[in-house]
């Protein structure tokens, strides 16, 4: 090892630290997991109940998609006749002082019959679920908070009713290629949804839904789409990639 | 090998080499750039369903019918309500911020009473309480001042002062009072009196700044811009309305009266009559009094000027003349005019009322707020619908105890002993009876559209609870009732989710009286001793009388305006240097009872001697939106009475100008 | 105290009297840096730009450091391209007063972005169309090449040089060094001319507007002669303030006066093509568009005197000093040229930044005066008193002035 | 400068005649597209406090007004003069000053419609392009948009807020081109040829007199085809060679000369 020419092993060492922390200390810091407000099983609705996917997600007159379905959807099954009585009932309980939320702690013997009765699960884990949403949602009147694994910033647009005619016999008929964009397991599996292409694939077989992986420095989902994959899509498909076909 | 200098060199190069190679410059730099975007303190946008609905919009004195746009259940805009015969899809641009007045800091966040100089909060039953108290102790000497011209609340009001022995309901001084004053007063009409704009070819705005204050502004726009009919503006400035106008006639403000004579003495020549019992006697008052020479002397219009426009009016198949201003003479010569020509002016008869013991829409328009406060009126309560008479009358108001139903800071709640904060139009019930100037009777009812985030009530409500608690017997218990009924009676179309309409048939306008007494001795023109005339001037987007500068307001309000804090009065250059002023200087205005400070700009589209300032600046209380910018033009006014008609005037007012 | 560390064979003022030199910089710097500070913080609302006048004294300031900056690529084209050996006695110099003017312009434009955080879009997103994008890249790798010829005078200070492994690399560094200053000639002429060509592409802007040759306006080619033709001589005026500083002679009068005549020569051209220009601008151009030459101009911000005194007194002028001889032989006489010289580039960048924008194109629209609040000042002094501090250091420690030894002490 | 072809061609003429330069457009723009009233405090700055207060609106310098109303006058005496308001959008250049000179591509004009796209997330805030456009329909904003308290529970989904530090300008309420795309799609009509009044922008939606009119230039069905042409119609600086999507119309002549520059002897 000359001194003329620098140290090759020191170099050597310090590439290699960097690599590990770069590659393997580094990402996982960048991301922490949050749950979804509420455990919502899919499975329980979709397989349960037999629940069609636009029973919730579905297409307003306007031409707009309803996304998350609001407590006025949800009080269709899970109607809260009373609320008022309701969070008496549990004040009741927790005490004029405490949070209604407390009463979640308790065992499911000891909550007042307004709460329990208008619980329609059997099993225990869902029961409890069930008694999140209606204590911390129904009863009370708040929109649930859901967290959306594709959400997009303010600044994008996008329309589910533009790509709502899409089908995985178009993309495979275009050769459109999506490596790296779609899941491979989607393409090859095609179906007759394509709400796979971008949001979590098999996402109403879940019984429990996965974390959300939040980007602690920008806040969106670790598996936001990014513009690139857009564009990609839509070059393929022969449509525009004018910057005013997305942004607002 | 130790670990010296050297090898911490060759480390750290190859420390900076390895991580080129890694995601972390090239990420961080990614996500850098996204957090710019969604930097914490930027607001987030929500989403959900779209709706428009249909709700009236009462900040404009004409009242606006709008759509409030919500997304998820949150109102977030204000658009015209294009079904309704009084927007037509526009709107004027104080209702268009409504929303954000709405969620002002400047809201009242629940009912309050003053303890010492400041404000304490209490419940509504101690508020209802403390003011029944009030009331019974004042024994009967209760006033009623509602800034709202067109809404059934008044009858809630004036039911209940009937039901205290009192009569002292009282409105802001508005255009209608004069109008109402002048046609069911001193002609002896019936009903409201109305514009047809919609089917007149040729209309005189004798000081109706119509495209942007007068009477239903945005109804009147619409009109405007649809047909084909010829405007000329009569006025000492050239306003907004005059840009758009075939033609701007300069005229004083308090020869406007005299001015309309003036046409009339041609339009007699011509052969035109009326069927009045006065008929004769007009005629000789006014080829006596109102001769071309004579108006010319007196006004300074050339008599080419009357002649030419009474010869337009005479060729039209549908002329209509339109006055504004408090002088009742004015508003009976145009009057008088009018029926001469027998053009498109229309009564527009009255709804029936719901509560049997309110005051008709023309009964409540008779009593004169200027004149009793002048003669120094000092009830034991005073109770100020939807009004800032504290801000926007040019006498000192007083009351032994004030109540403010108002939604927001103001002048008058800030020197009220009782705030009683209002719902926001679109969190209650509401309506729009015919307002002042429109062609047909035409009802708006709407509903709340917005839930309230604050301990507010509507003030019709309160007032029903306090009847009850005072054992008056109004008929109803909520206001919602009110207007249900007040639909039915009218014969709209009611649903309690969405309001409702109604549009009625107009009718022809008959009058015993021309009111050539009256004229006779009222309609000269009499101007103060100051050295220029004052002509203030109303921007909507400044403001109007009750409802101050909106939020979104202050980016749209010109520098011919305010600049910074300070108000901009405008005269032409004749008489800037008449006064030994020039543009940019500042300047102090005296007149009435106060003195205002502004800056001169030129426009010579004043007429010389006159100065124009604008209405709607100098709010001492309120958000940082309206508070502090620019001077009260109110409080500079001179306030006379008119001869003849008694009424309170503030036409020829005069200010002396002195450079700061 | 610190005597070790300075180059070999001459003298430094004493520790204390740099110190408190140093520090009085230092403060002033620091204003500076708290109204950066200011600005990145609270955002460019803290200034006095508006939407009128959107580029302002920081551009200004911007264009003229890099005009001023121009003797370093010119000279080291002229020396390691053209092979003027005379120059490699201010050649040095002229490497750091460009590192200084190129570094504080990329920190001021920092400053005056709106999101500096996104300042990489540049490369990520380029609009090759945009005259900006090629100021972006040309700018960011000249201060790069800057730097690389900046690194290997830093390498033979006296300690560092003891170090084999450092003096090998200055030494292979300098052997390269006409590569860096045939690439350094090429980005930085280019951007000189895409500044140029920023204010020549605005077709709204009249004032500025120009018809041109393929893509590049005829301002293209006037900005990277009038850079040319004033940056040398700015290289001799800083040169002969540091000797008016320190009392000693550091480089001899010859080489100024070389300075002065390649300077001289490239004001020549390029001033009778501004004339042909302006003449052309008025005369043809401005009728075109329904405009008059008096049109242009407005109050004392936005006059003609501006014109005038660019043209004429900093312009004509000094170039007939500077190309002729007799005059720019006597000291005093080609100070004062470079002076006028260096006056006349800034003013024409201020007219070229402000005016232009100024010019209410809209007939109905009016005349607006801009002036720079202190937070802009504050800012632009900072980048110079940055020089100073850089400059100082250089010459302390660094061995800049190859003729400062025989100059002085033999 | 080749200057784009776009198969719709999205413009506004204006009836000067018909503005009486009341604001409403100015004041519907700022709801529809979230423009933060100005306040001159900022609670979050702890910096700011030690230095001046935000901008008041008052300095029009300063202000977001994607539309402005400029008032124009014939600059005459009394009793000759006149006076004339003209709402000034982003004109949407056929051939725009602003699009080239971005450096990042944050502006462009490439969208079925022509409307000069403008994403503020890409936008670096050079303010090149501010000072590219003659018509000063380009802003920054100088400040972060904050919102009195509460008043931001009223933000308008159809535009993303903007940080400080961006460029900003009319976008023809291009959302609301978006929404209309759907609704024609969810009808089962065709999305790229929509009917007159299907898109229209919030300041054609409010203005009290109709004075502005909205729609394809190129499609005959469209009210704005004919107005565009009219006799008495004229676009803003138009020998800079800028080409607007946005007419004018006024019968006064005074007005329409005040639309571009005249040298003395000029013919108009």
């Amino acid at each position: 090892m000359s001194g003329r020419c620098g140290g090759v092993l020191p170099f050597f060492l310090g590439f290699l630290l960097a690599c590990i922390v770069g590659w393997a200390v580094f990402p996982p810091l960048l991301y922490t997991d949050v749950e979804q407000p509420v455990r919502f099983s899919h499975k329980v609705h979709v397989e349960g109940q037999e629940m069609e996917c636009d029973s919730c997600h579905f297409f307003r007159d306007d031409g707009s998609y309803a996304g998350f379905p609001t407590n006025e959807q949800c009080a269709e099954c899970h109607a809260v006749d009373e609320p008022e009585a309701v969070v008496e009932a549990v004040r009741g309980v927790v005490g004029e002082d405490g949070k209604l939320e407390d009463i979640l702690k308790l065992p499911v013997d000891e909550m007042p019959e307004e709460l329990t009765e208008l619980v329609q699960s059997g099993d225990e884990a869902d029961v409890k679920a069930e008694l999140d949403y209606l204590v911390k949602y129904a009863i009370q009147g708040k929109e649930v908070p859901w967290l959306n694994y594709q959400a997009q910033p303010d600044n994008v647009l996008f329309s589910h009713k533009a790509h709502e005619g899409l089908t995985f016999e178009m993309l495979k008929e275009k050769h459109v290629d999506l490596s790296g964009i779609v899941d491979d397991a989607v393409m090859e599996q095609g179906g007759d949804y394509n709400c796979n292409l971008c949001h979590l694939k098999d996402i109403e077989k879940t019984d429990t839904p996965p974390a959300f992986q939040r980007n602690v420095l920008t806040t969106y989902s670790k598996i936001t789409m990014k513009m690139w994959q857009c564009e990609r899509c839509h070059a393929q498909m022969g449509q525009v990639n004018a910057c005013y076909v997305c942004h607002k | 090998m130790g670990f010296d200098r050297r090898t911490f060199i060759q480390a750290s190069v190859g420390v900076t080499v390895g991580i080129l190679f890694t995601p972390v410059p090239w990420k961080l730099a990614d996500d850098v750039s996204i957090w710019t975007q969604n930097w914490p303190w930027i607001p987030k946008l929500k989403y959900g369903e779209q709706l428009d609905k249909p709700a009236v919009s009462k900040l404009c004195d004409s009242g606006c019918a709008v759509n409030v746009r919500t997304v998820a259940g949150n109102a977030f805009g204000t658009e015209g309500n294009v079904d309704n015969p009084l927007s037509r899809g526009g709107i004027c641009p104080i209702c268009a911020n409504g929303v954000q007045v709405m969620n002002s800091p400047n809201r009242v966040k629940g009912p309050m009473k003053k303890v010492g100089d400041t404000f304490e909060p209490v419940t509504w039953d101690d508020a209802r309480a403390l003011l029944a108290d009030k009331l019974a102790a004042g024994g009967g000497k209760v006033a009623v001042i509602s800034g709202d011209q067109t809404g059934t609340a008044n009858e809630v009001f004036s039911g209940f002062l009937a039901g205290l022995g009192s009569e002292d309901f009282f409105q802001m001084p508005c255009d209608m009072q004069a109008a109402s004053r002048a046609y069911n007063g001193v002609m002896g009409g019936a009903g409201q009196v109305g514009y047809d704009l919609e089917n007149a070819d040729y209309v005189l705005l004798a000081g109706a700044d119509a495209f942007e204050s007068w009477g239903p502004t945005v109804s009147n726009m619409k009109t405007f811009s649809a047909t084909a009919a010829k405007y000329v503006f009569a006025g000492p400035v050239q306003t907004r309305t005059a840009s758009v106008t075939a033609r701007w006639v300069p005229v004083p403000e308090e020869g406007m009266a005299a001015f309309i004579l003036g046409i009339a003495h041609h339009v007699l020549k011509a052969g035109k009559s009326v069927a009045a019992a006065d008929f004769a006697k007009f005629r000789s008052v006014v080829m006596d009094g109102f001769s071309p020479a004579k108006v010319e002397a007196a006004i300074g219009v050339k008599s080419a000027v009357t002649a030419a426009l009474a010869q337009d009016l005479l060729a039209a198949s549908k002329p209509v003349v339109v006055p504004s201003g408090l002088s009742v003479a004015a508003a009976n010569a145009a009057f008088a005019l009018n029926l001469l020509l027998d053009g498109g002016m229309v009564s527009v008869p009255e709804f029936p009322k719901v509560i049997d013991s309110a005051l008709s829409v023309s009964q409540r328009m008779e009593k004169d707020l200027l004149a009793w406060v002048n003669k120094g009126s000092n009830p034991a309560v005073a109770l100020v619908y939807e009004a800032n008479p504290v801000y926007a009358l040019p006498e000192e108001f007083k009351a032994g105890f004030l109540v403010s139903f108002s939604s927001v800071w103001d002048e008058t709640s800030e020197k009220a002993d009782l705030v009683l904060p209002a719902t926001f139009t679109y969190e209650r019930f509401d309506d729009i009876q015919s307002p002042y100037g429109i062609a047909k009777p035409v009802y708006t009812a709407g509903v709340p559209v917005s839930r309230k985030f604050l301990d507010v009530m509507t003030p019709a409500d309160f007032i029903l609870g306090l009847a009850a608690k005072m054992d008056i017997d109004l008929g109803f218990e909520t206001f919602a009732e009110v207007i249900a009924a007040k639909a039915e009676a009218v014969g709209a179309d009611y649903d309690e989710e969405v309001g409702g309409f109604f549009e009625g048939e107009t009718v022809v306008p008959e009058v015993a009286t021309l009111g050539a007494s009256v004229l006779a001795r009222g309609a000269a023109p009499v101007r103060g001793t100051g050295a220029v005339s004052l002509a203030p001037y109303s921007q909507l987007i400044i403001g109007s009388q009750n409802v101050a500068t909106t939020p979104n307001a202050p980016c749209v309000i010109s520098n011919n305006q305010l600049v910074g804090t300070t108000m901009v009065v405008m005269m032409s250059g004749m008489t800037a240097q008449k006064l030994g002023v020039a543009a940019g200087d500042k300047v102090k205005l005296s007149g009435g009872n106060g003195e205002a400070t502004a800056l001169v700009k030129l426009n010579e589209g004043v007429l010389p001697g006159v100065v124009a300032a604008p209405f709607g600046f100098g709010h001492t209380v309120g958000d940082e939106f309206s508070k502090g910018k620019g001077d009260n033009v109110y409080k500079i006014l001179t306030v006379r009475f008119e001869a003849a008609t008694g009424a309170s005037v503030w036409n020829g007012s005069t200010v002396n100008v002195a450079k700061m | 105290m610190d005597s070790k560390l300075f180059p070999e064979g001459v003298q430094r003022c004493s520790f204390g009297q740099f110190a408190t030199w140093m520090t009085v910089i230092t403060a002033v710097f620091l204003v500076g840096v708290y109204s950066a500070v200011l600005v990145l913080y609270n955002g460019i609302g803290t200034t006095g730009l508006d939407n009128y006048f959107g580029f302002g004294l920081w551009i200004t300031f911007d264009l003229a450091v890099i005009a001023l900056g121009a003797g370093a690529f010119f000279t080291g084209f002229l020396k390691y391209i053209l092979k003027i050996k005379q120059l490699e006695k201010i050649i040095n110099l002229t490497v750091i007063v460009g590192f200084i003017c190129y570094s504080g312009a990329m920190l001021v434009l920092t400053l005056d972005i709106g999101q500096p955080g996104r300042a990489w879009f540049g490369y990520w997103h380029p609009n090759v169309h945009s005259m900006l994008t090629e100021v972006i890249f040309c700018i960011t790798c000249y201060c790069t090449v800057l730097v690389i010829e900046y690194v290997p005078l830093i390498l033979e200070q006296k300690q560092l040089n003891k170090i084999p492994f450092i003096h090998a690399l200055a030494h292979n560094m300098h052997v390269n060094m006409a590569l860096f200053a045939g690439l350094g000639t090429f980005l930085s002429t280019f951007h000189q001319g895409s500044l140029g060509g920023m204010y020549g592409v605005l077709i709204g802007r009249p004032y500025a507007f120009r018809e041109g040759f393929f893509i590049w306006p005829w301002t293209f080619f006037l900005f990277v002669l009038s850079a040319v033709g004033s940056g040398p001589v700015f290289t001799v005026l800083v040169c002969t303030f540091m000797e008016k500083l320190t009392g000693k002679k550091l480089v001899e009068y010859k080489v100024k006066a070389l300075m002065g005549k390649i300077a001289g020569t490239m004001l020549t051209i390029y001033i009778f093509l501004k004339i042909l220009d302006t003449w052309a601008w008025a005369t043809g151009y401005l009728p075109s568009v329904g405009l008059t030459f008096d049109d242009m101009f407005y109050g004392v911000a936005y006059g003609k005197w501006m014109m005038f005194t660019e043209i004429v007194l900093c312009g004509v002028v000094p170039a007939i000093m500077l190309i002729t001889p007799a005059i720019r032989n006597r000291p005093f006489l080609l100070y004062t040229a470079a002076l006028l010289d260096c006056a006349g580039v800034t003013i024409n960048r201020y007219v070229f930044t402000v005016q232009t924008i100024a010019f209410p194109a809209m007939p109905f629209d009016k005349w607006f005066v801009y002036y720079p609040n202190w937070v802009e000042w504050a800012s632009s002094i900072m980048i110079v008193a940055y020089g100073f501090l850089v400059l100082s250091l250089s010459y302390r420690y660094l061995p800049v002035f190859p003729q400062e030894r025989r100059l002085n002490y033999k | 400068m080749q200057t784009k072809e776009f198969k719709v061609k999205w413009g506004m003429v204006i009836d000067i005649d018909k503005c009486t330069g009341c604001g409403a457009c100015m004041v519907a723009c700022q709801v529809e597209n979230n423009i933060a009233p100005m306040t001159a405090k900022d609670p979050h700055n702890y910096v700011q406090a030690i230095t001046t207060d935000r901008d008041d609106a008052s300095n029009k310098l300063r202000t977001l007004t994607w539309m402005n109303v400029y008032e124009l006058s014939n600059g005459k005496s009394f009793p000759d003069h006149e006076v004339a308001y003209l709402p000034r959008p982003c004109m949407q250049c056929e051939n725009p000053a602003c699009v080239p000179v971005c450096p990042v591509v944050a502006t462009d004009k490439n969208e079925e419609g022509g409307i000069v796209s403008q994403i503020y997330p890409r936008c670096i805030g050079c303010r090149y392009c501010m000072a590219a456009c003659p018509y000063h329909a380009r802003y920054f904003n100088w400040w972060d948009p904050l919102y009195p308290v509460g008043m931001d529970k009223q933000l308008s989904p159809a535009a993303s807020p903007r940080p400080r530090g961006v460029v900003e300008k009319c976008s023809f309420c291009h959302t609301r081109f978006q929404q209309a795309k759907d609704l024609a799609r969810q009808n089962d009509e065709d999305p790229n040829n929509l009917p007159d009044g299907a898109y229209v922008t919030a300041c054609t939606e409010v203005c009290p007199t109709g004075a502005i009119t909205f729609g394809d230039l190129n499609n005959p069905e469209h009210a704005v085809h004919d107005l565009a042409k009219g006799p008495n119609a004229f676009r803003l600086l138009e020998k800079l060679g800028l080409h607007p999507q946005v007419y004018y119309v006024s019968k006064r002549e005074w007005v329409r000369k005040q639309g571009d520059n005249y040298k003395a002897g000029d013919k108009h």
